[in-house]
Parts: structure tokens; C-alpha cells; sequence
């Protein structure tokens, strides 16, 4: 049942050092200001996965949170590489992370099958990919109707998930508009939950414009949330507020230098308070 | 024809020109965004354009700097969730040409996006994998794009991470439910296919002004040419100006203008 | 691509004699007028699969369209049974027909398979059931990650799938709204799809309500849009009109009696004439 | 107590109470369906009713007479794919109560809505599983309820359709990721329980005027009464009340009035 938490709080309560922590908004509604309060907070030894690192991995990397990235596509969108993720494997600093690497099909359908709570998930992938030669957790399995091999991963689980969305109603009812991505499988495929959202408003049913399909996460299936405004910049929220492009641009120059990016830290996370 | 355009825009236009209209187009991010879009900007307009982040059958007014940029989901027929993309639309048959770009490609069309050296202890980390290995396989066949260098066009890439047709060019041979793979590449100098029997990379056509030699310089192995090589048609009037209106207004979004 | 065809002509071009058909609709959006149409056209040895077959395949068994029937749940809803089914299965009237059983968990799963173009659908299921020893196509596979004992079926792959819908566009791209139950993934899992709806509009997204996470198929990935008003009678279409629940009780009468059954199937089906 | 009322009533109020308020439950037709919104408009208003049409938390104001009657999606929070209802939501462990009527139930609480007879030749067939067998082995626990007869209680079921504990009582040992299964049926006559060793079902409660005597006559075995039985509490002037008002409101609008 979710519990109206500040983003403090929430952090505070529900990400351990050393969890396996899932970060989800497949481009849009990225938590990054749950990202910068696990900062924040000085979070250690964190197994991160999430589908495309992003910046916000980038950042938690950098910081020193991460043990473990699990991931299928680590760049910076549309400018090029993630330095920190880069720096970490390629130099180990601030110190050495491991990695684990999937396709995104492999870790959209692990993402579904965490949801559904199966130990797998099954796919046709990784066909003449050299992925299986470096990850131990791709597996083969033949059908049993028709002898196809398929492959098999293991169904992500995390103990926790946090992810950002539009709104959430006084019950704790979380609303998903525009790119959805693995953000729903993500909540329901954790151990625990946060949600941030931008706004809570009096009942989701009761909107103008609601839907009756709408992609919306009961109160009930989540153990946090917390308002965060603006909470997925410099990521968007589809009908709230554009992505910023221009300094996923200047990211790249921020992450290339260990100084700057420490400053940029220091600056804008550390010193930033956060909103408790 | 006396117009004047870059090599970038011929490889654009060239890439464009190879989307028929009413496929569907599995598009990855950057030079194939590019290219598609401008196949439904002209000659292409009921091309249905599908990117990973579930957004189907968009139409963007500017190209997405990211696969999931808000312009997809505000322009798209509907946006599905990511498991659904992959699931239902990817792996379930309904995609004509994957349109890819890479770091590394090789004589066997693999395409490299993972790393430069040992997996190990690489000397360059790349992005990685993301939509490609299941793309190259399961759409009906795969376009793909890039700039042309020694060090895009290796003998042989570090590392298989997207199946063209393997190291010894039978990787998909006697393989169930599988797509024909690579059909085309086009770079800034020329377009190649891979040999219908032996499925090395083979020029078909170069671009105005390149020569083969040109070519070779850029490629690192001994690159073949087909008997009846063509010269790549010039872009028109029309193309390059829709292409530089939509690189222009993109520039201008992207700078937060 | 979407062509729009009379009800008359998408059924006589695509369900063939012998094929396996897929009419679906989970209680809503059932599509009759289309099963009214496939009897009027004589159709012989189907093979029909439907989660819940529902009156619409009592009639089509009755009738003596069916060879084969593959489903989960084979009652009148609420009411009681399907006398017409079980007049095929128990005394075969009016000839014998097959059947093939499953749990809806394991029908949805494979009606998802089957949009996924998977051989197969994993699920925890059937633990303890009997069903496995009467439906030799529910088989278990051992997890290569954790050695669970998981069911698995194989997917649903019709021939021709159809089902009903609120609206398509001019573009055939179809909206399905309220419970959409399997019916994308029927017919994305079929080699050949008939939709029925309501009405037709000019452009979905151009509607005032229009929800940018719609269920929608798209034009390209549908064969035929017909459209059949009231074409879900007397099922609901959401928004439309309501469940006759009326009908579905009177049917049980109708349905008791094969002299019964034969007059009304000649008066509101043989000599109705259709939407041509 | 001088209320009226008939044992149908009993039976409805006695499972509705069952469900305490919060639970999420996933709801069969008839019966269950009676007593889990019954439960809503009396003491548990925040009890999640899911339907397995999808129908997500719905609050229906009149009884539905099939599982995805429009009502259902009209006053749900949300409605998701049959798929994705067992997938994600019963599959996937979010579900506290499943409850479940029946047409035979065994002394082992195993129930049988697949047919009577011989599966080959059935002297009745009757409507299958539907969602029943993974409801009983996926949710938390399970409630059944149904009108107590030596027809629906037999000693052994004549088909499996759906696990209760098996026909040896062991049927949920050693498994993984399994349910508590059944914890409770509650009929016409009395309320009982499996055993919690034998898993043999007991009676717990007779309703008020029901004798144990009443219960055997019903009975096709020869059951158990636990040791401490009791009786029944009555239904309340405003359950009966609550429960009467929405039974009208429902055979009216069923009627198609």
C-alpha cells in the first residue's frame, strides 16, 4: 500500500547499500532526482540496472554508488559515449565496476517476466551475437513442440524499483502517459517500490481527459510515493515539460573530465539539498 | 547536374532513397533516423517509422536526438510499452527493413557496437547492443548506415554483436524464423550488398565523383566491386532542400531554441 | 493493409473450409454479426478457438460449422451451460466435434506467444490440474536458471482471426477500448485478420478524447475492416451499447432445444440477410 | 435475533464477511462475485475486487452477470489485457484472496468444473477451468463458496479441474512458489476448513439453525466437525438490507429494465 513519503525518506527507507536497484523510464521520465538523493545519500555497492544507463547511471557511477550495471545500451543518447560508465570499466574510477550486458529485447522480455514473477523469460535473440560468449546468464532452450532454440534469460527482480511518472492520486494510484517503457514491469517486478511523480491530484478516475485503458499502477502494488517536481530532468514528462537536449549535449564535456564532473556533483547534487 | 552537396547528404539521400513507401521501418537512432525520415518527407510518405521506445507509425516534425524524445510519442499513432515493442512488433514479423547504423561492420556485414579490443580489457567501451541483435534478425531484412573508414570497415569486427552473416558468411544459413539480414549498405562514398552466393560485402555502386580507389582506401580488407558497378543517382533539388530544412529546424530544437 | 470490404466478402476471402479461426472478444466486443456471417456462408470443419466460447461459437457448433474447438471456459455466462456445445460434445449433434481444453491463464498466455510469434508460452500453471492428462499440448519444461517445473503450451497461431472494435480510421488503423481482452494479440498472432466495427472515422488521433497510449492496431497489420453496426449484439461495444444479459438468459431456452436452436438460427441468422 | 432471512443469505453475508477490508481479491462469477461486493458496500470498502476481464479495482454498482459485463470496466481504475491480468497480477503475486465457486468440491478441497462422468464419454459436461486452476495455486489463499449438496460434495471428484490439496491431501507439498490454497468454504448449511495437518475438510460453523446432522445429509462423505464448533454470528439488519437492495438492482437491470 503505497505511503506518501518525501523523496528522503523513501530513499532513506527502501534503498539499501549492496541492493539490487532498478531505475526505470525507457528515455522519458527518468528519476534522476531519485537518482541524485541516492547520491545523495552515499548509497554503496549498488547492483543498477536499467535498460540505457543514461545519464543518471552515468552520474551514480561517477559518484561511486555502483557495484553491478546490468544494461543493454549504455551511451549518451544521440552524443556518444557515457565517460563515466566508460571511465569505471575501461580505468576503474572512482573504482571498478562490474558489468553485465544484454540486448534490449532480452532485458524488455526479462523485464516482463520479473513482472509476471517467472524465473524467465524466453525469446528469440541473441542469434549469431557473441552476447552469450560474455554474459553466463544467456541460456538456450529448445520448445518442446517444435525443437526451435530459443533463448532464455533470467527474469529481473530487483529489491527495489524507482521510477518517475506523470501523476498520483490521494490512493496512491500512479498514472503513465507517453512512453511507458519497462516502468510498469519495473514497480511490479521489485521486491519494493518508489514512485515519484510531478503532482498529486485529488483522483485519477475523476480527470477530464482519463482513459479507460490507462496505463496506471494501483496504490496498492506500490510502497512509496513521493512528489518530485520536475523529478526526470533533464529527462521529460510527456504533457509537464520537454526534454532538455541541449545539456544532454553538454553532459559529454561535464563526464569527460573527472574535475568537472566532480564539480558538476558538487555543484548540483551535493550541495543541492534536494527536495525532503 | 551542377547542385551543391556534402558527401554526408548524398549518404543521406542515398539511404533515404532505398525505403519504399508503405514499409515498415524499424529505425535506429542518428544517420538512420535521418534517412528515414527523409524517405517519408519525400518520396515515402505512408513509410511507418517505429522506434524501440514503443512509439508506432510516427512522424516527427524534427529528428529525435533519442530514441525516446517526446516529439515520437506526441506524433506517433500510438505508443506501446517497451516489452510490447520487442514482443509483439519486433520479434512478431510485422517489420519490413531494420535500419541500422554501427561502430564496426566487417566483410560478413557483422556489425560491432560493444567494444574495441578484448571484451575484457577494452580499449574503447562502446555503447553496446541496445535494439540491433534481435533488429538484424528478426525484421524481413536490414538496411544500415554509416560513415565509411578504415576503422568502421574491418576485416573482421572485435566482437559479434549484431549477426550480419557471421564470421564465415553462413550465419544464417539453415536458421528457422530468421530475416535475410543485410540487403544493403550505404556510406558516404558508395553502396554495397553482399554477394547473393557468398555474402561478402560487395560495391554496387559508387557515388559521383568517388572512385574505387577511394573506396579501398576507406575499407580494410580488399573490398570487391561488382561487374556492373553504377554511378549512385545525384540527390535533387527537392530532397536536399527537405533535408536541410529538417536538419535546420532540428539544430535550432536541440539547441533549446 | 487494411481494405475495406463488406462483412460478406472479408469472410468469403478469408476464412476458408478446414481453417482455424480465432473470433475474439473477452465477453465485450464479441464479434456475432461476423460468426452470424461465417454460418450464413456454410462454412464446414473449423477448427474455433475462443477463450470463453460463448454464444457466439453455441451458435456456430449448431449450426455445424465447427470440426474442432479449443477454449477455456465453455459456459453462458451467469447463466449455465452452453447447450449447444454440449449437444456436440455429449451426443454429437449435429455431428460429432472435438475439443481441446485449456486454462484461460494458458490461452492468454498463448494467444501473447502468438502475437510474439513464439512457438511457445511459459506460465506457472496446471500445478495439480488434471487438465495436463486430457490436453496432450500442455507439456512442462524444467527453468535452466533455477530448475522450476513451468507449463508450457503452444501459441496460438490462427488462420484467420476476428474480432470487433469501437472505430477504424480511413487508414484501417483500428481502436479497441474497456476490456480489450486478447484481441490485439489475436490478431497480431494470425496469418490473415478480419476487423468488424462500429464506425468509421476520419483520423483517430484527431478525436478530442484521444489517449497518446490507445489501444490501437494499425492499418498495416490488419487484412480487412468491415463495418458491422450493433456488430457485437448481443455482447457490448464500450461506449456503444450495453450487454443484452437479457438475451444471454432467454438464449438458454433457445438453446435446450435442437427444434428451437434450428428456428431461431433460420430466422435471425439464414434469412436475416446480413450487412452485405 | 428475529431477522428474516433465507440460508442463500447466510451464505452470502458469512463469505462476504470473510474478506477483510484491503485485501485485493480476484473474484469468480456468481456467488463469489455476490459476496465480494457484498464485502465492498458493508465492511471492507477498500477491498480491490479484480475480475479476470481485466478490470482492475472495480466498484460495481449492480452485480455483473459474466466476468467482463461493461459495469466492470465503467467504474474500474483501470483495465489491462486478459494476457496481462494473469500475467502480471494473479501470475504475478499481487493477488490475496482468489475466490472461487465450484460444481464439485472432494474432501481434499480439489474442485471439478470440467465435467461429470468419464472425460471421454461425460454424462455432463460442464463449463471447464477458465481462470480457476492457476487462481487457486497463484493467489495468497483461496475462499469457495457454493449451495451444499451430496451432488457438489462428493468424496472424490470426478475430474481434477483445479487444486485443492490433491487426492492424498499432499498435493501442495514440496511445491514452489505455490499458495496456501484453500482456507475456507462457506455454504448454505456451514462454514469449513481444511485440516491443518490433514488438510481434510472440517467443519468449524454451523449457521444458526443448521444442524450437524443437516451438514452429513448434504454431505457425499463422512465429515469432519472440529472439536470447538461453532455457530454461524447472523447476518445484520443492514447487510441484509445491502445485499437485498443490490440483488434488486441487479435482477432489474438484468432484465434489461
Amino acid at each position: 500500500m503505497a505511503e506518501f513519503l518525501s523523496l528522503h525518506d523513501a530513499v532513506a527507507r527502501y534503498v539499501q547499500d549492496g541492493a539490487t536497484v532498478a531505475m526505470e523510464g525507457f528515455t522519458h521520465l527518468i528519476p534522476f532526482a531519485a537518482g541524485h538523493e541516492v547520491i545523495r545519500q552515499g548509497k554503496r555497492d549498488l547492483t543498477l540496472i536499467r535498460m540505457t544507463p543514461d545519464l543518471v547511471y552515468d552520474q551514480l557511477i561517477g559518484a561511486g554508488c555502483a557495484k553491478k550495471v546490468i544494461f543493454s545500451w549504455g551511451g549518451n543518447p544521440g552524443v556518444g559515449s557515457l565517460h563515466r560508465l566508460r571511465d569505471a570499466v575501461e580505468k576503474g574510477w572512482p573504482h571498478q565496476v562490474e558489468i553485465l550486458e544484454h540486448s534490449h529485447a532480452a532485458m524488455a522480455c526479462a523485464f516482463e517476466a520479473g513482472a509476471a514473477v517467472l524465473p524467465l523469460a524466453v525469446l528469440r535473440g541473441y542469434v549469431g551475437s557473441e552476447l552469450p560468449s560474455v554474459n553466463d546468464q544467456i541460456k538456450f532452450i529448445d520448445c518442446p513442440f517444435t525443437g526451435e532454440r530459443l533463448a532464455a534469460v533470467p527474469s529481473v527482480r530487483p529489491d527495489v524499483s524507482i521510477v518517475h511518472a506523470q501523476k498520483a492520486d490521494r490512493a496512491g494510484n500512479v498514472l503513465v502517459e507517453g512512453i511507458v517503457g519497462v516502468q510498469k514491469e519495473a514497480v511490479l517486478a521489485a521486491k519494493q517500490s518508489i514512485v515519484t511523480v510531478e503532482e498529486i491530484v485529488d483522483d485519477l478516475t475523476a480527470l477530464p481527459d482519463y482513459h479507460p485503458n490507462a496505463c496506471v499502477i494501483p496504490g496498492w502494488a506500490i510502497d512509496a510515493v513521493a512528489v518530485a517536481e520536475k523529478g526526470s530532468l533533464p529527462s521529460y514528462a510527456h504533457g509537464y515539460y520537454p526534454r532538455n537536449n541541449r545539456f544532454y549535449k553538454e553532459w559529454d564535456a561535464i563526464a569527460r573530465d573527472r574535475d568537472a564532473f566532480t564539480r558538476w556533483l558538487d555543484e548540483n547534487v551535493h550541495n543541492a539539498g534536494g527536495q525532503s | 547536374m551542377s547542385l551543391e552537396y556534402t558527401s554526408a547528404e548524398m549518404m543521406t539521400v542515398t539511404a533515404a532513397r532505398a525505403l519504399e513507401n508503405g514499409t515498415t521501418c524499424f529505425v535506429g537512432i542518428g544517420l538512420p533516423s535521418e534517412a528515414a525520415n527523409l524517405a517519408r518527407l519525400t518520396h515515402a510518405p505512408d513509410v511507418v517509422l517505429i522506434y524501440e521506445s514503443g512509439t508506432l507509425q510516427t512522424k516527427p516534425e524534427v529528428l529525435p536526438l533519442s530514441i525516446g524524445d517526446g516529439e515520437l510519442a506526441e506524433t506517433a499513432l500510438t505508443t506501446v510499452s517497451v516489452p510490447e515493442m520487442f514482443r509483439y512488433w519486433l520479434q512478431g514479423g510485422k517489420i519490413d527493413v531494420g535500419f541500422l547504423g554501427t561502430a564496426q561492420i566487417d566483410r560478413y556485414c557483422n556489425l560491432n557496437t560493444t567494444l574495441i579490443g578484448d571484451y575484457r580489457e577494452p580499449k574503447v567501451r562502446l555503447p553496446g547492443g541496445g535494439g540491433a541483435p534481435e533488429i538484424a534478425t528478426n525484421a524481413g531484412e536490414v538496411f544500415i548506415t554509416l560513415k565509411h573508414s578504415k576503422r568502421a570497415f574491418v576485416d573482421e569486427v572485435d566482437f559479434i554483436t549484431t549477426l550480419g552473416f557471421g564470421r564465415d558468411g553462413k550465419g544464417r544459413d539453415g536458421v528457422p524464423n530468421i530475416g535475410r539480414g543485410p540487403t544493403r549498405v550505404i556510406t558516404d562514398l558508395c553502396v554495397m550488398k553482399p554477394d547473393p552466393e557468398t555474402r561478402e560485402l560487395t560495391v554496387v555502386s559508387l557515388h559521383p565523383g568517388v572512385t574505387a580507389r577511394d573506396v579501398q582506401e576507406a575499407t580494410g580488407w580488399e573490398i570487391r566491386f561488382d561487374d556492373a558497378l553504377e554511378t549512385t543517382p545525384e540527390p535533387s533539388e527537392k530532397e536536399l532542400e527537405i533535408l536541410r530544412d529538417l536538419k535546420e529546424r532540428t539544430a535550432r530544437q536541440h539547441a533549446g531554441e
